[in-house]
């Protein structure tokens, strides 16, 4: 099972925070795609960071069975 | 006190100022971030911050060892606040001590600076006319791909 | 709150903070100066801050006055302790607050260099192995005359 | 009457933190001239800001009765 967290806009945009899909060494343009063909998420999606198992990674690493991935808005804290 | 933190409780600056005070430091160096009425002609009502929150507490390390490699001999905490906040409420807190007085400044400034660019944070404006989540619709704005330097 | 203050009283963050705080205030700067134990080989015993008092916050007053006009839109609050200060006192705070965050921190920083260029305030050291006013023997600094600028 | 205070080192110096003279019209450079010969103020004196009146003053200016005239170590606040 694969993680993925949503926040702020991405949440409001999908109508959940968190969803869970069954995989294993998936990449993160599949569920960039999952996540714009199910969820509805737009095109904030491609100014998105990502996180894996809370670090930051480049969109060309391959997702394995137990891990979460984090799409992180341009963050606006401070 | 754990010197970085992600809390929905009201910040508390001598704690921060305290946990840094030391015998070696000649220089602390605070800033506070507070929630500013208007920006241009927009008024604000409350602001929201959200965070990832774990990921954020361990980015506020992060920026703490990047600080004290760059200046050595600080001592530096980190407190960010979410949920809602009202006007002149404080958002974050960071002090910095360190023996003299431009390292202070510099390390400081630096802080706030990497906060803005590699900690999971979010801020919804609530304006008298609608919110905004800041940061992810200024098209002048263009964010490069990949891990954020 | 006077927001100009020499004073042998120990100094109050928090009231100087929230004497600047403010609606329009988006970000808070403050530079505490504190008695550190050692300079260079030179172990501290404690410290003895003298004024001249009244022209000394006359002199604050015209930092804040300099302040402001430099950086339209601020507050700044800076107070001074003279007396017996031990290790870790609190010799000066200063807190400026601004509409953004780089003013605060340019605004402090001159408020600081100021003071240690014009507010008649000494401070004499009492080591280990003995006493030192500082900044008048160093003879690498020269002083030109006349008012300093 | 012109009062005269000195600070600092120039008080452990001169023994007193305060002198005051009968006088009018006077330069600071004649002021200079008595706190070095009857007040035992050494060479620190030329490396003093001068003060009338808790303004700071350039060396040529003419000190009048009533005057509160102060020599001032270079400073170390902060």
């Amino acid at each position: 099972m694969i993680s993925i967290l949503l926040f702020a806009q991405l949440q409001e945009e999908a109508g959940c925070s968190e969803v869970e899909i069954e995989a294993d060494a998936v990449s993160i343009a599949d569920i960039k795609t999952l996540l714009q063909t199910k969820y509805g998420i737009g095109s904030l999606l491609e100014s998105c960071f990502v996180a894996v198992n809370e670090e930051y990674v480049e969109d060309t690493v391959v997702v394995k069975n137990g891990d979460t991935v984090a799409f992180l808005p341009p963050v606006s804290g401070g | 006190m754990n010197p970085f933190a992600i809390t929905t409780l009201p910040l508390n600056v001598e704690a921060l100022i305290s946990y840094v005070s030391s015998p070696q430091a000649g220089a602390i160096n605070t800033f506070i971030g507070t929630v500013r009425e208007l920006t241009g002609e927009k008024k604000t009502i409350y602001l929201k911050y959200e965070a990832y929150v774990p990921m954020a507490e361990k980015q506020l390390k992060k920026i703490g060892t990047e600080v004290q490699e760059k200046w050595p001999g600080t001592r530096i905490a980190i407190h960010h606040r979410i949920g809602s906040l009202a006007i002149s409420d404080i958002a974050v807190v960071i002090a910095v001590s360190t023996p003299h007085r431009a390292a202070s400044f510099e390390a400081c400034r630096y802080a706030i600076e990497r906060i803005k660019e590699i900690v999971p944070i979010w801020k919804k404006e609530h304006w008298e006319d609608g919110t905004f989540w800041v940061g992810n619709q200024q098209e002048t704005i263009s964010y490069e791909k990949g891990e954020p330097k």
